[in-house]
């Protein structure tokens, strides 16, 4: 175990990989010679030369289309989008067509294409660099969406991404970057795509969250834990797949459920969670589901984004009220 | 000047002529409504065969829109079959067979180009010697895939071709509403790399430009890019009415340049065709289709056969819906 | 009132508003010379000139983008995207941008846009043409998202929708073009965006869908009525705005709900419609809501869409499952 | 050739001090934390500056990208305090005032470039005898937006002016990785209209090539494509480590091309200015810019006005969240 922070975590990860797997290839805006705009993808360029890490023209729809050819060239390319807001320039690309390359081959060429891209706000970035967008990338099936909490899953997520014949969206949260530090296991490390993890335990309520809303609910389970409350917190670290199995037993065991997230309330992943309770495990709620989230505007400005941001107060403010109810 | 030798301008027009009349052919099937929308292949014919047959099939890739498939006989026996898997709405239509190297009917205009750059960039760093020539048409070449891929591909000096088939209109929309560019070939200024125009109808022409810029990939001197003039001598797809829109004396004009009648005269003042190959060469092509399609009709389709290829494993609630859906069709398979 | 398809509707209701408003410009591909794919557009041209009918050259993202600058001119842009699958070409244009004009520009600049495109299967269309989005659209703030099911509502919200200084995303159903036909009123008529429709009266359980499995469901709903059963069929017209107080009072009087709707299962905005009621009406919830939809992959092709998409069998299953519930 | 005259290039230089001053006055005040990420202008004055007042501001319309609205002062005093509001991150830095011809920074790149061809056409709709200059980076113009909207633009005849402001990089990105072309310029054949490279730090160069458009723009001759070729002298933004990347050379020689120190030279040189001018001109610019910040920092900020402007008027759900934000707050106002 060493303790790093989420970027630590990323870099070493991404360094193991492409020495593992010479069909590796990573791609992105300023990620070669600057090594990324946050240092993710330092120090690959020159480990492995200028053939396999690739600094792209400013072009998102040719960073995700030309990953598409890659891929059935038979390499694995790690794409990088600077920020997930501008994912949207590469729509047609992700959606439209890496989202379905195997489908549309109908078996022939594994998209075996990992895109990483930071989200989430916290750190007074210009518009569209905070957006979370993983909603709606939720809905486009053939995806996998990934969005780890702590660095030790941004390892093992990671690293499971880029072995996935299928195409992952690997969102990491900004704010975690150099403010998540957690022991990572050294040496190869795995954590399967699709299976959630309790981050804290308890038994009064559950808080379902996923990337840095795991930290923040962490946090309020701790606070509410002084109130002598027992909130378990339930980290999905994949939206797709989602594990089903692991929500049914955390409501089933708690039947008072909140679900955090970034993005806007309208729309968001929350409402697939909320949904999927219902169908897993009506019979065990005890009370409304509630959605704490951003509001239905776009991500606001630095002066005011604390306020948009769901925070400890208000995950722990949903609890008691969940607890409070009927 | 490359120029294609007799046996291979015969072996050109036996492709021409047989996309021609299998494409005429699936359309009348669509009129009966045994087939699905499709677009007609009339007047690209010269330019797609000329190009199909300036590639080495074992090492180069070809990247098509939705009108070129039916035209890439030279690509093997098994692309007639992909077609009219395709036709018929078969979930199969989107296989074509390893080790062809030819990706599937792309309806999502220009998608295909950044593929195609992408590919070259894959093949070169698998030091695999081989170019990627990928077609698309003067409208696609308004979408904003097309320049990202062009200059990307300057910029990697990747081992594409990249032909835009100008066919004169995309749907009802004319070349002067599409760009004010002198010529779609002009557009590689922006890339870095050389763009000419050449008569698409005149299969020579074709696959001297696909030969020099194959050479040129292959020295690894860059891209090529290619606008192949040709005239669209149908409607865009069985739903379209170009009488709408396309002036009558101008397709009237474009038929007398029609690619087929010119090397099939060439070829016949060489003694090198005549009525009767051409009858054979149709009846061969009608055959063919015929047994494409009984096979395609024929080919198996579970009645789960759309939940297969998303993911590698389905999800967890994929397979319940798999399971919800065969428990539908019941035992039998296909209650619906 | 006279008896029009969707597709008339549509067409009179073009004519009626650019005749009302000179600032009305419509642009698109194919629109102009050939009015329209399908010809919603045919005749504008004649009547209105080529000033004010514009085929565009095929770049979405330039239809979208040009768009939000006649808006910033003062004009009134309904733009035409062919088929919805491809607005992910100017998905950073109609999200990143559109929707937000005002925001960034802090009331300055109204994106009095409407953005028509057709969308749904049922009518054999090759990728892309037939893709359900109106799950991701929905966590756009911003837009807003009509989704007529009938002729009269197409022409009352179309006329809405391009008075509306919000800009909206108006999805036809391709289906619905020929398919449905009903009686609309003659002149000025008008339906406000953010209200819902009961389509069937009904007691015992509400089937909630919009475009064209409004269709399905009404008929759904009369198979069951000849079982006894008294289903009512709730139109939403509008994703956004969302008529909250219409679906609590469908939910409070049946108590039984089902949810339909084309799009893949997971990350649709049948999840926010359940998370919604579950947030509005969870103690008249007498069983667990049901999602009925398309599957989790991407569209399929023409021989299988009939098994892909949901239909009055599957509704109306769905139905007597949540009646069939403890 | 359109000459400036004495008294404009003495107004251009004064713009261009007060730009670079102020820049870097906010650049310190970041380091201090007072103000956000921003981006600095140094070595892009003469570009903007040049641009900027070879407009008529009571029609001409400009659509910066982010690099540019600090040297704007040619619009008024009010793009002062926009600038102080959107660097201090309040909401109502995104609006500038009508009837000011200024759209707001804009973070997504070159998706402003549709916006000014729409902007323009739409001026000709309604006969308003304006142009449009839209600035952006030699980076953006990889971006599948640029060459729509180039294209766009040659197609509609538009009253356009494309700017691109060639400053050798995109954050670490130099632009021999950004594109293979002979320069920006070339681009405009792909669209049909004139391109032309000018020294972007020649501010006469700029009035003159910005003029000659315009001119040609409002005859309805269409648009003009101009690429200014700058060197950014300092960090891409507060964020950025430009050591990392930038050649120590190339920086060196770059300063020595300093648009500042040129334009000054020769003014001085014809007695137009001198060191009390220069310390004059910094001095207001820096009062001005005191100002501002005190003004962006007492600018009223409600405690839900982050809702504002989203929609005309509140989705329900959005009212409720809204009187839950303002609970939130409390009778006070701004609890958070
Ligand atoms: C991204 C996208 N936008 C719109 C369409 C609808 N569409 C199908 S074909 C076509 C015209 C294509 O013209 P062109 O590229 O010249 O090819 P051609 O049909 O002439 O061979 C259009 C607009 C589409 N398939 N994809
Ligand atoms: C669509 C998009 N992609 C990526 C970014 C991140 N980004 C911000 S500035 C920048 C470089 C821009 O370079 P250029 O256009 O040359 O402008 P300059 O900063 O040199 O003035 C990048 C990649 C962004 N803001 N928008
Ligand atoms: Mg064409
Ligand atoms: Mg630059």
């Amino acid at each position: 175990m060493t303790e790093l922070n989420m970027l630590e975590a990323i870099n070493e990860t991404l360094h193991a990989e492409m020495a593992r797997d010479d069909r590796v290839v990573v791609l992105g805006q300023d990620i070669a010679h600057n090594g990324g705009v946050f240092r993710a993808t330092e120090g690959l360029l020159e480990k492995f030369g200028e053939r396999r890490v690739v600094d792209m023209p400013l072009a998102e729809g040719a960073i995700a289309g030309a990953s598409v050819g890659l891929a059935v060239a038979g390499l694995v390319p790690v794409a990088e989008i600077q920020f997930l807001g501008f994912a949207y320039q590469a729509m047609h690309q992700i959606a439209g067509q890496i989202a379905r390359l195997r489908y549309r081959t109908q078996g022939r060429f594994d998209p075996a294409i990992t895109i990483r891209a930071p989200f989430g706000g916290g750190v007074r970035t210009p518009e569209l660099h905070s957006d979370s967008l993983e909603g709606q990338l939720a809905n486009v099936p053939g995806l996998k969406i990934v969005v780890p909490a702590t660095a030790a899953d941004a390892k093992g997520l990671l690293a499971s991404s880029i072995r996935d014949p299928d195409p992952v969206m690997f969102l990491e949260p900004l704010r975690g970057y150099r403010g998540i530090r957690d022991d990572v296991p050294d040496g190869e490390h795995l954590v399967p795509l699709g299976s959630a993890r309790t981050a804290r335990p308890g038994g009064d309520a559950v808080v379902i969250a996923w990337s840095h809303q795991v930290e923040l609910a962490c946090r309020a389970s701790d606070r509410l834990a002084e109130e002598g409350l027992s909130v378990r917190v339930l980290d999905l670290r994949c939206l797709v797949p989602l594990d089903l199995a692991a929500i049914a037993e955390a409501v089933d065991a708690c039947g008072r459920v909140v679900v955090t997230e970034e993005s806007p309330r309208t729309g968001g992943f929350g409402g697939e969670v909320v949904a999927t309770i219902v169908e897993e495990s009506f019979w065990s709620l005890e009370a409304p589901v509630v959605r704490v989230s951003g509001f239905d505007v776009p991500y606001p400005v630095g002066m005011v984004e604390d306020r948009y941001l769901p925070d400890e107060d208000r995950i722990a403010a949903a609890v008691r009220h969940v607890l409070d109810m009927a | 000047m490359a120029r294609p030798t007799d046996e291979q301008r015969r072996e050109m027009l036996v492709d021409m002529v047989t996309a021609r009349v299998q494409s005429q052919r699936i359309f009348n099937l669509q009129r009966q409504g045994r087939v699905g929308t499709m677009a007609p292949v009339d007047g690209h014919e010269a330019t797609i065969v000329g190009a199909a047959h300036a590639l080495d099939t074992d090492h180069d890739w070809v990247l098509p829109q939705y009108r070129e498939p039916i035209a890439l006989r030279r690509y093997g026996p098994e692309m007639l079959e992909h077609v009219m898997l395709y036709n018929i709405g078969h979930p199969a239509g989107g296989h074509i067979p390893a080790p062809i190297r030819v990706l599937p009917y792309q309806i999502s205009l220009a998608t295909q180009i950044p593929h195609a750059v992408g590919l070259a960039w894959g093949l070169t760093l698998q030091d695999d010697p081989g170019v990627v020539l990928v077609f698309f048409g003067d409208g696609s070449s308004s979408e904003g895939d097309f320049y990202e891929a062009g200059n990307l591909a300057g910029v990697l000096g990747a081992p594409v071709i990249f032909l835009c088939v100008n066919n004169q209109w995309a749907i009802s929309t004319p070349v002067h509403l599409q760009t004010a560019a002198e010529s779609f070939a002009a557009k590689a200024a922006a890339f870095g790399f050389p763009g000419i125009q050449i008569d698409g109808n005149d299969v020579d022409a074709v696959y001297d430009a696909v030969q020099t810029a194959r050479t040129r990939a292959l020295a690894g001197k860059g891209p090529t890019l290619i606008e192949a003039v040709v005239y669209r001598l149908g409607p865009h797809t069985t739903a379209d009415d170009p009488t709408r829109y396309v002036p009558a004396e101008d397709l009237e004009a474009a038929r007398r340049s029609d690619p087929i009648k010119r090397l099939r005269t060439e070829l016949e003042t060489a003694g090198l065709w005549d009525d009767d190959v051409q009858a054979e060469v149709e009846e061969a092509a009608l055959a063919a289709l015929d047994a494409a399609l009984e096979k395609a009709r024929s080919t198996p389709l579970a009645p789960d056969a759309m939940l297969d290829h998303c993911y590698t494993t389905d999800t967890q609630r994929l397979a319940r819906q798999r399971a919800g859906l065969l428990a539908e069709a019941g035992p039998g398979g296909s209650a619906r």
